[in-house]
């Protein structure tokens, strides 16, 4: 039973692989890919709805007991992830159906967004430091070739930054993993969280060693989800590729190098968190201040969410440097939301550039007119994301600021409240270009007519519509019903900080099911 | 011609098409309305009203409600002026194609309005304050294809949004030192947290929040901007319910927050300059809808002002007040649109004589300005009495000189307020006819029913209260009683209060004040509009939000040149220095240098000599001019660590890292090798970077390396203890059921491992062949189009 | 690429490359207990037809690949999942080793899942080291026709 | 011979960094190349070297006997080299595809994803 932990791996792999067999047959491709994703979100549905009641799952791989062989776990949180994971993968392959050229499509697009896929979820159930890394690597190849799919000169110069820098991470966090092997001998995250609790079985050096190792996993996770100051390569590049490419990569990429973060924050590096914590919360609010002034610049969209995604990346590691409960759960929820926010932004982004040709927002207009639906569609998202309440968004920044204002921690509070104040700013900087403004002059007049008739041509507007709908209709669910998600993410964190189920599951309960207390 | 720009104005000769619509959607605020008063005796006579429902209780949050004299008043005035205001909206933008729009958000505006009021959970109260602020950005920028629409739509948006923030962190600092989320709960509790050390910056951000929506010096101007949004918004949230979100906050937390001196002088110095600001800037204006922008200001700025004296009459004036404004300037806002609709321009130097076209709407305009000048009977008179009587009353608690500065500021004010009562209605109903742009008839019944029902209600509960005590027990003492929160609260409404000294010097000051209004009036209708030409501002607050708002905008555009300059070098260096900084940093700090070890064995000859050749190799990598030497040189380092494999035990490792090197010196000569020019440019390369950045280049690089050597020195100082390594070499065999203990360990122990990384593989390869042939596939098809 | 090599090197090629396959597959047989495995066997096959690419042409070694690479990275990769999924059949962790015969077989050893595994690995290489090699050799015959 | 090989990890690293921060493209691979090199080394060193016995049970023998080379470390040296090779071929190939399209390698001329 416990072998659905594999099912988000191996799901998308076999679906992967039965994409490659099937070469350049489109047709096909597209019905494989849309059955493989809905397989996927079926099988992180079901593995949530077994986590959801407060379990943690593990499962040996190839039957080799914790520590030694590689350990996959399941926590609130990770099921989460997977879950949410899932859910994105299979909106935005819907979403791709009506915007994908056909020349991407013949070389490859729909296996490499499943491999992507399978690195992500292998990202969030390991329970194996290496393993981590492996999948780690998975994903960031499959992105690599996902980004400069078409070849066009942007991509190529985007894809230059993002493959450097991101290379240079992977090098990071392989040798601190090597590293860590060195120094503690084993690789389990459950194994090393346990001998962390018993600082008094390890020596000096090695103390001294896992309050030095944690900055280059920092470095390394930190590269991969865009802090400051290391954040340069997404604005770079995530603006170059296809908007369904940026859309799943703003969903998923970034926010498994924030869920490593803090996974090995709360389980693994534990030494010194005086120290390590507080250069967390001052990179956060580094991180969300730079990013919303990147937005504030800008006037073409995908650059302008680009830079947000950064900002919002401030706010999850805030949550995880005030390292309280409440904290935690903000970050948890925070996640959940921005996840859903941006993308469903890009996603609308998708639909302006689709009917009006342009990402400039000098050059957009006209939409609060002609649409009222595509209004809406953005409205919400984009309101939720500057933290409206009763969107989601709000109640992830509450229980950040109110966590924040509870330890005294008013630096990053007040931060975090500028920073919201400039991220409306930029919000109705599009809404005001794109929706509002009459539409400037230009070669495409947009009306409704034009819209329809855009929408309507090839089939396109049930995929390209549905997907924004469903995560629109579940900003506001998750804002005015907001109870069982922050129950959940209330779970989650009492787990990331007291981790003894997790860390008794993998090593002395494996491969059965445990029931919290 | 006209026509075309009048409806792009959503002002259409086709009046009753749509209007019908607005009757029958009033008659959801009427039974709002019709529902809130079937509430005014119990809650007059007996306990508030608190309703909850669960709503998010893992953040404590409930959707709970508490209607005593103060919700109920608020909730009365949201819904009944509410009324009036989508009626006459059907009326005022009859044939809009958006009046679908203006509906709707009036709707949400209203729910959200009342939803504020009638919180008892300070954070669904929040929701509500925020809803109200995003319903009026959208209302605000009615006209959203005018730029200026758009810009104060933002500005308000900003301005409001700001403090809302602001206000956010307040309230949860309140709820947190005060233990609850529940007002009902927290009204209990006001001196324990005004003990708290936290109370001062807590009143702080509480009051910026209040300040910035009821438009407080030095945040008024964004109320005047939003004047640009259709008249029946501007009647509705400037007038009578968003602006006093601010009041209505301040008078709900007195209980909690109110009663010492910093809050007394805060508020009084601020409402009372923004008071005697608000009347003064008033009578300059000539537009009709910024005249009463700015007496709104200072009408909330006397309300802040009463609620800051805080004593029993004061408060007792502030609620008399607040329905007395919201009467006659719901009136006088729609009198305006009425004006502007019929006429085509709100320019008071343009009107005149609308009288004898517009009689019902004049009669209306009149009513109210009289009720706002504070002529006896009207409630106005009821209210200014109160006002002066309060301000006496001052000397009870305070200097006598505070006094005085209170009663000269609430003189000022009300003499003011008389004098812009004339601009906006005198002036353009009386006098003779001019020419406006359209030729004025009376206003439709939908938008003069509003105004009459509102200024005729000033007249009669100013009547009322000679011969009737409903109004002072049934509304006023109920809410009074809630903002002191008190049971036994009595209020004393009347037109004529006796002949005691105290009260003849009131009545004295109060005609006086009507005398002094008229002759300013009379003296000086002509003259304002012209000074105020002459005379312009220095410096405003608004000045201060340009500045604020470009100055951001600035520093956004010189950040991201700064960090997000396009060259990958400089994003290197970043992460290289971060990485050697951080790193070392940490480093030293927690571990500290560590002397290499030697024993048990000294490093041999070959071994030193691997060690050299890698070094070399590495330097020749960085110089040497040729590619293909560079390509050799780097091949050396890759085959010198297949040797340290061979040398230490790793078969392996030494096999796979010879062929794997072969491969990539292979593929290096096939992807580059061919490409004579590349050649060329790694000679120029050498004369691109000047050698300082060399040099810089090199300390950095440098340290990086110094860090990793020292880590690993640290590491590699002790011994590892690892259970795996004999796990792995015990169960190879007997489980396993293999003798190469790695090759175990790839394909069965830690295969998952393995998996993911010929998928690593199997991608790469894939991106290399989508990366070539598509780009030929284009090329092709470029080729044959 | 329109490389005139010596007749020796097809002359050795011709010879070479039955060779080579199969000293690739004794490599990956022997790796379980000896120094070679999946990967490094799938290197000396990939190895072969890359010496047949330089030797006939990218066409030549095209042929002699008989299938895409792709496909090859596919059935390597399915190959190496299914391998996996006998475990579950016995009700036991995803890619737990089931060994099949519990006797040393010659040459090839073991016979059981892992070995499956490794062969899964085997082809996957040959397929992407000739997939990036065909890809590289076209793409220069290309440029230069170009 | 731990220390001496920290030393040459660490010119490694240097030297890796150093070719990365040059503005050729074309040594921005070299220097990646080189950081791949000193990270296996660099894990091959702190899991500890022993020039004893290989991991390879001895046939017959059911058990390694100390000393011998700890497997672990070199189980995952080989998973990272064979990783590492398939970056860095996409990355060569991606960095040619580059210079094919803007016709040099300098890193300075690829600016125009960033500046707005």
């Amino acid at each position: 039973m416990n072998n659905l932990l594999f099912m988000p791996i191996v799901i998308p792999l076999i679906t992967a692989i039965c994409l490659i067999l099937l070469w350049r047959q489109r047709v096909i491709q597209r019905l494989v890919s849309l059955v493989g994703c809905v397989s996927l979100f079926l099988a992180a549905a079901l593995l949530f709805s077994f986590v959801a009641p407060g379990n943690v799952l593990a499962i040996q791989a190839a039957n080799w007991p914790a520590p030694f062989g590689i350990t996959l776990v399941a926590d609130t949180f990770s099921a989460l992830m997977v879950l949410v994971a899932a859910f994105m993968g299979l909106s935005v392959a819907i979403y791709s159906l009506a915007t994908l050229d056909p020349e991407r499509e013949s070389f490859g697009y729909h296996p490499l967004y499943h491999i992507m896929l399978m690195g992500v979820c292998g990202a969030f159930l390991t329970g194996d430091m290496f393993n981590m890394y492996v999948w780690y690597e998975v994903m960031l190849i499959s992105s690599f070739v996902l980004l400069t799919l078409g070849g066009e000169r942007s991509q190529l110069e985007g894809g230059v930054k993002y493959v450097t820098l991101n290379l240079l991470a992977s090098t990071l966090f392989l040798i601190a993993t090597g590293m860590l092997y060195g120094t503690m001998g084993t690789l389990n995250l459950a194994d090393l969280g346990e001998r962390m609790r018993q600082p008094e079985t390890l020596s000096d050096l090695q103390l001294g060693l896992m309050t030095t190792l944690p900055i280059l996993y920092l470095l390394a996770f930190g590269i991969k989800s865009a802090l400051f100051p290391l954040f340069f390569w997404l604005p770079a590049s995530y603006h170059t590729p296809p908007i369904h490419v940026t859309a799943i990569f703003s969903a998923l990429l970034t926010k498994v190098g924030i869920y490593s973060l803090v996974r090995v924050f709360t389980l693994v590096f534990i030494a010194d968190t005086d120290f390590t914590h507080t250069i967390l919360l001052v990179i956060a609010g580094l991180t969300m201040i730079t990013g919303v002034l990147g937005a504030v610049a800008q006037m073409e969209m995908r650059r302008l969410l680009s830079f947000h995604i950064v900002s919002q990346i401030g706010y999850l590691l805030m949550g995880l440097g005030l390292f309280s409960p409440l904290s935690l759960a903000g970050t948890v929820f925070f996640m959940v939301h921005v996840i859903l926010a941006k993308s469903a932004l890009f996603l609308v982004g998708g639909v302006l550039h689709r009917v009006a040709g342009t990402y400039d927002l000098k050059k957009l207009g006209g939409f609060y007119r002609s649409s009222i639906m595509l209004s809406i569609l953005f409205f919400l998202p984009a309101f939720s994301l500057a933290g409206i309440p009763p969107l989601s968004g709000f109640w992830a920044k509450f229980a950040l600021v109110r966590a924040g204002l509870e330890l005294g921690q008013y630096a990053i509070v007040t931060a975090a409240l500028a920073v919201s104040i400039l991220t409306l700013f930029s919000m109705t900087k599009i809404w005001a270009e794109a929706f509002w403004k009459a539409q400037p002059p230009g070669k495409v007049q947009v009306d409704a007519d034009q819209i329809s008739r855009t929408l309507a041509s090839g089939q396109t507007a049930l995929p390209l519509l549905l997907p924004i709908v469903v995560i629109a209709a579940l900003m506001v669910i998750i804002g005015v019903a907001a109870d069982p998600v922050l129950a959940i993410s209330q779970q989650a964190a009492n787990q990331l900080l007291d981790p003894t189920d997790y860390i008794n599951v993998v090593l002395h309960e494996s491969a059965s099911l445990a029931n919290s207390p | 011609m006209r026509e075309g720009m009048l409806s792009r104005l959503g002002l259409s000769t086709t009046q009753t098409k749509g209007s019908l619509a607005g009757w029958i959607i009033a008659l959801l605020p009427l039974s709002f309305f019709v529902f809130f008063c079937t509430l005014i005796e119990p809650v007059a006579m007996g306990e508030p009203i608190r309703i909850s429902y669960p709503w998010i209780p893992s953040l404590g949050v409930e959707l709970s409600f508490l209607i005593d004299g103060l919700s109920l008043l608020f909730a009365l005035i949201i819904s009944g002026v509410g009324t009036f205001i989508i009626i006459y909206a059907g009326g005022y933008l009859a044939g809009h194609h958006q009046i679908g729009h203006m509906y709707t958000y009036l709707i949400l505006f209203m729910i959200s309005m009342l939803g504020l009021v009638l919180s008892d959970n300070i954070i669904s109260l929040f929701v509500f304050w925020e809803l109200t602020s995003i319903t009026s950005y959208l209302l605000i920028g009615f006209k959203h294809e005018y730029q200026d629409s758009r810009y104060s739509a933002l500005q308000a948006l900003l301005v409001t949004g700001a403090g809302g923030l602001v206000l956010l962190a307040g309230l949860i600092l309140l709820g947190v030192v005060g233990g609850s989320w529940q007002l009902s709960e927290l009204f209990g509790r006001g001196e324990a947290i005004q003990d708290h050390e936290l109370y001062l910056p807590m009143l702080i951000l509480v009051l910026i929040g209040a300040f910035t929506k009821s438009a407080q010096f030095p945040f008024h101007f964004w109320l005047p901007n939003a004047m640009a949004a259709p008249t029946p918004v501007s009647a509705y949230l400037h007038s009578a319910t968003m602006v006093k979100a601010g009041v209505f906050l301040l008078a709900r937390l007195t209980p909690v927050l109110g009663g010492t001196s910093t809050w007394f002088f805060i508020l009084t110095i601020v409402g009372g300059i923004t008071m005697v600001m608000g009347a003064f800037l008033a009578i300059f204006r000539t537009d009709l809808k910024s005249i009463l922008a700015y007496t709104t200001i200072n009408g909330l700025g006397t309300l802040v002002f009463l609620l800051g004296l805080g004593t029993e009459l004061a408060i007792e004036a502030a609620i008399v007040f607040l329905m007395v404004h919201s009467l006659y300037k719901g009136a006088l806002f729609m009198v305006a649109g009425s004006v502007d609709h019929e006429t085509g321009t709100r320019d008071i130097r343009e009107l005149g004589g609308l009288g004898k076209y517009m009689p019902i709407t004049a009669v209306a305009g009149g009513l109210a300005a009289l009720s706002m000048m504070g002529m006896p009977p009207f409630l106005g008179f009821v209210g200014k009495e109160i006002i002066y009587k309060s301000a006496f009353g001052v000397a009870e608690h305070h200097m006598f000189l505070i006094m005085l500065a209170v009663l000269a500021m609430a003189f000022v004010g009300k003499v003011l307020t008389g004098v812009s009562a004339g601009l906006v209605t005198v002036s353009p109903f009386l006098g003779s006819k001019t020419t406006t742009p359209k030729n004025p008839h009376e206003a439709p019944i939908s938008m003069w029913l509003g105004p009459v029902v509102l200024s005729a209600l000033g007249l009669l509960l100013g009547l009322s209260v000679a011969f009737s005590k409903g109004l002072q027990d049934m509304i006023v003492a109920p809410a009074m009683g809630a903002v002191l929160h008190e049971h036994e609260v009595h209020a004393k409404l009347a037109l004529w209060y006796g002949t005691e000294p105290e009260t003849l010097m009131v009545f004295g000051l109060s005609m006086l004040t009507i005398v002094a209004a008229i002759g300013i009036y009379i003296r000086g209708r002509g003259t304002f509009a012209s000074i105020s030409q002459r005379v312009t501002m220095p410096w405003n607050a608004e000045q201060g939000y340009q500045f604020a708002l470009n100055g951001m905008q600035s520093l956004a555009r010189w950040q991201t040149r700064v960090l997000q300059h396009g060259y990958l070098q400089g994003y290197l260096l970043v992460v290289a220095m971060t990485l050697a900084g951080f790193g070392g940093l940490a480093f030293f700090s927690q571990v500290g240098l560590v002397a290499p070890v030697w024993s048990p064995q000294f490093p041999m000859v070959h071994e030193w000599l691997i060690a050299g050749m890698m070094l070399v190799a590495t330097v020749l990598t960085i110089r040497l001019d040729s590619l293909l030497g560079a390509i050799v040189a780097l091949g050396v380092v890759g085959y010198a660590v297949a040797l340290i494999f061979i040398l230490y035990a790793a078969p392996d490792l030494a096999i796979t890292q010879f062929s794997i090197e072969t491969l990539t010196v292979i593929l290096f000569v096939l992807v580059l090798y061919r490409r004579q020019t590349i050649t060329h440019l790694l000679e120029e390369e050498i004369a691109r970077d000047s050698p300082a950045k060399r040099i810089r280049d090199l300390l950095i690089a440098g340290s990086v390396g110094v860090f990793i050597t020292s880590i690993m020195l640290a590491i590699t100082s002790e011994p590892l203890v690892s259970e795996l390594k004999h796990f792995f070499a015990e169960e190879s065999v007997p489980h396993g059921k293999g003798h190469n203990v790695v090759n175990v360990i790839l394909i069965d122990f830690r295969g998952l491992d393995t998996m993911g990384e010929i998928t690593v593989l199997g991608v790469a390869a894939i991106g290399v062949y989508s990366l070539i042939k598509l780009w030929f596939a284009r090329d092709a098809e470029n080729n044959t189009s | 690429m329109k490389i005139s090599f010596s007749v020796i090197l097809s002359t050795a090629t011709y010879y070479l490359l039955p060779l080579m396959l199969l000293f690739s597959v004794y490599l990956l047989f022997r790796g379980h207990n000896e120094p070679g495995g999946g990967f490094v066997g799938g290197l000396m096959a990939s190895a072969a037809f890359g010496l047949e690419m330089i030797a006939y042409g990218v066409n030549s070694a095209r042929r002699e690949l008989r299938v895409h690479p792709t496909t090859l990275i596919g059935t390597g990769l399915l190959v190496a999942v299914s391998s996996g999924f006998f475990a579950l059949f016995e009700d036991q962790p995803f890619m737990t080793a089931q060994w099949w015969y519990d006797e040393k077989l010659p040459v090839i050893g073991k016979p059981g899942s892992p070995m499956m595994f490794d062969i899964g690995v085997y082809l996957l290489v040959i397929g992407i080291v000739s997939l990036i090699l065909f890809s590289l050799a076209d793409e220069t015959e290309q440029i230069q026709e170009a | 011979m731990e220390s001496l090989l920290a030393f040459v990890v660490g010119g490694l690293y240097a030297g890796g960094i150093y070719l990365m921060l040059r503005r050729s493209m074309i040594k921005l691979i070299f220097g990646l190349v080189l950081l791949g090199h000193a990270s296996n080394l660099l894990i091959f060193t702190v899991g500890r070297l022993t020039s004893d016995q290989p991991p390879l049970v001895p046939d017959g023998a059911e058990t390694l006997t100390e000393p011998f080379a700890d497997p672990l470390p070199q189980a995952l040296i080989l998973t990272a080299i064979v990783i590492g090779f398939g970056m860095q071929a996409f990355a060569l190939v991606l960095v040619k595809r580059m210079f094919l399209t803007a016709r040099t390698d300098d890193v300075h001329a690829i600016t125009t994803t960033d500046t707005f």
